[in-house]
């Protein structure tokens, strides 16, 4: 709460790309274990923006361009977390996961486990997700239910500049492996352009948001919207057009799918009792069906009315009328939150 | 040895690939003025353009058959084209429409012609295992057909590359990897992602023959081409094949190079494998109206696609629910549950 | 139904493992195109006798073992099916995912629908699943939900000889890339006893058993579980043991995944008003929040209480007593099965 | 050179490590008796003995400190024993008690002590990425230690390890990897998964230096090993060793080896490395006495290890919901929801 005040008081705003960039910055300068590690994250300074600036100031060695090896250099990550180094490793776009995936899962989630606590892998993995630009089935996934799914990782999607830089000093300073997931849509970068919201008041010092806490990004009594990354924006779009028709929609963000926040869900439906869940990521076998059955098991007598919002369980396409079919916009959550007030 | 006539057909394709890049780079930055909107313009998503690539696909798809599967990685439209893939609808999928390739579901990273069995997909060395299975396939089944994986000299590190090497070898698979060397992955030169010289020094580790064409020079490439193919196709195993080529353009359309010195762009630019043939082509006494009639027919045939493809339709939003699989799991609205025991024996 | 009639009427009785060789091997000689890839599946016969015996029959050149290059031999049968070949590539444990799962998700599950229809991948994508041996973190998982939250691929999951021979039919003759993943425990191997009820009568004749249908295995008035696998026979087995108190429990078995027979489950909770969903994959984001969305979307009216026992959010542990803490039994499933009826 | 004190020691090492897999394998199938149920008797779960792998586990780990990281694949005993392993926790782990190395949460594949930066995993080749890792941290930190990854000659097709070469050598890593080639992999032989005679011969097309020790004699492959870790100490970068090693028991416990022709299983059990040492340490006038001292307190040691563990209480269920991570998600109950505006500047 009172970060959240601060960030209002500040009067320097930032874009998420900036904001995640002087969390990084800040921890490099603390702590000499920390490094980062991806490809074009030297020279080029991220194809997202996530490392611009970083070289100048930290040279080749702790700004480490990496070969096309993701296997490699993520399991090469976990070694070095092993070893009490702080490494970030970057995974250029979230869909690149299977050439890697053994040495994220059998190994970054799990080792502090096998080992019975005897190790720790203090590492974040950092990863671009979301779709929006017609970058076709291999490069818009968010993919939030496959890594929330697996335990062992903590998993962050920011949806601020202010969320994302104080989630990220968190999440380098976390002693477990953390997944950061940042969505492209928002990053400010130059050549695809971001909504307004995601810029938001920066604080210059450091500072951290807890993980496990949602925040509720807009107060409401009528109906409880649960989402995450770009999708919070749109669903603040939604609720504020059915202001004027008088429906008080509530809009939490989840901030961290693991861990979840599932009281501050069940403490909104318990006010509401319609619940409408809104994921960019594939409908079935995921969060949108985690959110729901959370509830369900725990405020079942409360929730009169449901509905899902999320990519329906088909690849995604490229041509934008396709793209634009499939990613749920603001129509679309404001169709399902009139749904469940249909009732009424 | 190539006849002048193959060799003009090579000349008019390349021509054609150049001019094509040239063409969608144009309509790429065009919808995207006054500020670079990656999701403004007639062409959706990035765009890796290969100017500067075409020695490579010329030099190898000529002497490949429709039968023949090749796959490329996200930057193929040069190999595309040289393998014969239907230009128009090739173009209508770049620029998303209905009669695209594939009904603008795939774009410009995932071409897919199987009447002249090319496919190309945008992840690093991802098209690598399935030319082996091309190659395995064509083994079992005796016939003569042989499989191409392109692959960019970034690519030489990533498992999925590694590993097809190994298993085409130990099989005796009728496949050949293309290396295209062009110096760059994105923004990282190659010496600071592998120490070995060159792509073609892993060849012998799988024990597999390489050869290296040092030189953006289509006949050379054509050369090494023919030998590795005819190796393939005569049952005598994979080989590994690495040729220079250079980028001319950015890694994808809005890249401002920054990372990249300006001398060696001029190098890219200066050394042209287009005029290098034309130089061969001139020696072989071909005429300039000769090679002035090649480049409009292939000019042509690039504006002709291109005009075409911005005519079409765009897709129905709900065709995006089609295709997941081929044949979908029935709606049966007779369906009674299905009542079952179980345990032991009956 | 005809199906199970005859089921019922056969007099031969076969284990989970030769049900489903008979079926590999009927397919192998009706058609060429079939062959299977994988480690130690030739001489060996599978570790999990996926495939003993086919070597004698047909040769190395279509029971090929592979170098343990689980990207590479996968990634072959997405070409090799491409080209119209009919590939059955086994992942020895699913738990070997990661190494090769760009090319089972980017590749075999996505090209279908990036190529617009133009191509098929009709390949089948064995993996052995599940634990309760103690083969700990990396041996162990069923990964059910992972699998089938990613789009394209067809996913089944038999639970008996039965339905593992007639589905494995099915998978092979279809045209879509199926991900067939069978239970360790309930193959009938001779170093990892199975129970009983795995090893059912089994038609020597070819059958399938069509995709998206679940199996009603025992019919119940008062509360439906729904499971799938191993725990079918564990929830069968607390049924039988409230039976006697008078809990007359209803028992499904999804048998797929994608496509998901949400109807049969519909269905059975209208009847019921309670509903218990059973998993041995990881809790969170998982099948048992998807059944419950699922439910709660159609049926929330009707669902009077819901419970899911599922893998806790940890690695699977190593020594038994932890590794059966955290697979359900079928004493959490009656516990489970009585929770949701403790308001009557 | 080494000593005969050094010879000494390694002896006892060896004769340790093969005795207490003699040991492990009684323990293991005793409790499966009459039935073999992999779920039944004091040791679970799967178990791969390395009896017959000793002088490699011996002959690399004499060369290394507590300090210097070792990763080793699903057959780790002899190399965590040779690197110092706390060896009454690592039995307990092994019969999944509450005081070994895990608690008993890991098991025989995922032993990790980090007192002496030990690591195993049960997925081929994983743990090379980990050993470049550790290796890249020791350089940033300017330290001379080393990191030595283990894998099997099965492994070398695995893209975790060619691409770990490469992301060694392209940084001039202190790391060293060591192939442990027996022929098999599981039930198949190396010459059906690969082509190459021997996996050293991958390390050129990476640019590593590569050495093949090709008997099983753990002074040769001390010699072997003091070079590439001497190597990787003193800044000069990674390597390859690969050494000869035989399998004298089946790959994992209750393998009947049905594959295995019987001339092969006969061979591996006559090349024993501990009995070539020990004919060397009687070339060196080690008389009867001594060697028998060495077996003794070696096996002492073992057979106190074994039951030590047995005697150890096994882990309370509820310890398995414990260590997912080192540092919780706090429960804390005096959460107030956080709520916060969002949107334009402020
Ligand atoms: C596994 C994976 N990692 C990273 C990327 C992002 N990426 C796309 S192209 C590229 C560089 C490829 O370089 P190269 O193989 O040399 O081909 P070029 O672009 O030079 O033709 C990278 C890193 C990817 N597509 N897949
Ligand atoms: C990625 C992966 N694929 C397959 C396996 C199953 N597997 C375990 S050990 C083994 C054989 C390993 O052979 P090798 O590397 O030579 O080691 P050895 O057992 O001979 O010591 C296989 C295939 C695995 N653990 N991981
Ligand atoms: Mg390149
Ligand atoms: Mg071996």
């Amino acid at each position: 709460m009172a970060q959240q005040e601060e960030h209002r008081q500040t009067d320097r705003s930032l874009t998420m790309s900036r904001a995640m960039v002087e969390a990084i910055a800040h921890e490099m300068r603390e702590d000499d274990a920390v490094f980062y590690m991806g490809e074009d994250v030297a020279d080029y300074g991220g194809i997202f923006d996530s490392t611009e600036g970083l070289l100048d100031e930290f040279g080749p060695d702790r700004i480490m361009d990496v070969p096309i090896s993701e296997t490699a250099y993520i399991g090469a990550a976990v070694g070095a977390a092993q070893e009490g180094m702080r490494p970030i490793a970057e995974l250029m776009f979230v869909d690149f996961f299977g050439v890697g995936m053994d040495q994220i899962y059998n190994q970054m989630a799990k080792n502090t486990y096998m080992s019975g606590g005897a190790v720790s892998v203090p590492m974040v993995l950092t990863a671009a997700v979301g779709g929006t630009y017609n970058d076709a089935a291999q490069h818009s996934q968010t993919l939030y239910g496959t890594f929330a799914h697996l335990p062992g990782m903590k998993v962050v999607v920011p949806s601020t500049a202010y969320d994302a830089k104080g989630l990220l000093h968190t999440a380098i300073r976390d002693d477990d492996p953390v997944v950061y997931m940042f969505h492209k849509r928002l990053m400010g970068i130059g050549w695809l352009p971001a909504p307004d919201g995601p810029k938001t008041g920066v604080p210059e010092e450091a500072y951290t948001i807890p993980f496990g806490r949602a925040d509720i990004k807009r107060e409401g009594a009528d109906v409880t919207v649960v989402t995450l990354g770009l999708h919070v924006h749109r669903a603040l779009a939604a609720a504020d057009s059915l202001a004027d028709d008088g429906i008080d929609t509530e809009v939490i963000d989840l901030r961290t799918l693991v861990p979840l926040d599932i009281e501050t869900i069940c403490e909104s439906v318990a006010k509401t009792g319609r619940l409408v869940v809104v994921d960019e990521d594939y409908r079935s076998y995921g969060l949108t069906g985690e959110i729901i059955a959370g509830v369900a098991e725990a405020e079942l007598a409360a929730l009169d009315a449901v509905e899902r919002v999320a990519l329906p369980d088909v690849p995604i396409p490229y041509a934008r009328p396709m793209e634009d079919e499939v990613v749920p916009d603001t129509d679309d959550i404001t169709a399902a939150i009139r749904r469940v007030r249909s009732d009424e | 040895m190539l006849g002048v006539t193959e060799l003009q057909d090579m000349y008019e394709t390349m021509v054609m690939a150049r001019y094509y890049e040239e063409r969608l780079q144009e309509e790429y930055l065009e919808g995207k003025q006054p500020a670079f909107d990656i999701s403004a313009g007639p062409i959706p998503g990035e765009l890796h353009l290969a100017a500067g690539h075409e020695a490579s696909g010329v030099g190898v798809c000529h002497h490949l058959r429709a039968e023949d599967t090749v796959t490329a990685p996200h930057r193929p439209h040069h190999i595309a084209i040289a393998k014969g893939i239907d230009l128009k609808a090739m173009t209508a999928e770049i620029f998303g429409r209905e009669t695209g390739l594939s009904g603008g579901k795939g774009g410009h990273m995932h071409l897919f012609d199987p009447n002249v069995n090319f496919a190309c997909s945008g992840i690093i060395a991802e098209g690598c295992p399935p030319a082996v299975g091309a190659g395995l396939a064509a083994k079992k089944r005796n016939t003569d057909s042989v499989a191409v994986a392109f692959l960019g000299e970034g690519a030489i590190d990533q498992g999925a590359f590694l590993e097809s090497l190994n298993l085409a070898s130990v099989q005796n698979l009728p496949v050949v990897f293309v290396i295209e060397d062009n110096d760059w992955a994105i923004s990282m030169p190659k010496e600071r992602v592998t120490d070995v010289t060159n792509g073609v020094q892993r060849a012998a580790g799988f024990d597999l023959p390489g050869t290296r064409v040092d030189a953006d020079d289509v006949v050379a490439i054509s050369d090494a081409a023919t030998d590795a193919i005819g190796r393939a196709r005569d049952g005598n195993g994979p080989s590994l094949l690495e040729v220079q080529v250079h980028r001319r353009m950015g890694h994808f359309m809005g890249d401002a190079e920054g990372y990249r010195p300006d001398a060696d762009k001029d190098a890219a630019t200066r050394r042209d494998s287009i005029e290098r043939l034309e130089t061969k082509l001139r020696a072989n006494d071909i005429d300039d109206e000769t090679l002035d009639e090649l480049r409009s027919r292939a000019r042509e045939r690039v504006d002709d696609a291109i005009e075409w493809a911005k005519e079409q339709p765009e897709p129905e939003p709900s065709a995006a629910y089609e295709d997941v699989f081929s044949s979908p799991p029935s709606e049966d609205p007779e369906r009674a549950p299905s009542v079952a025991d179980t345990g032991g024996e009956d």
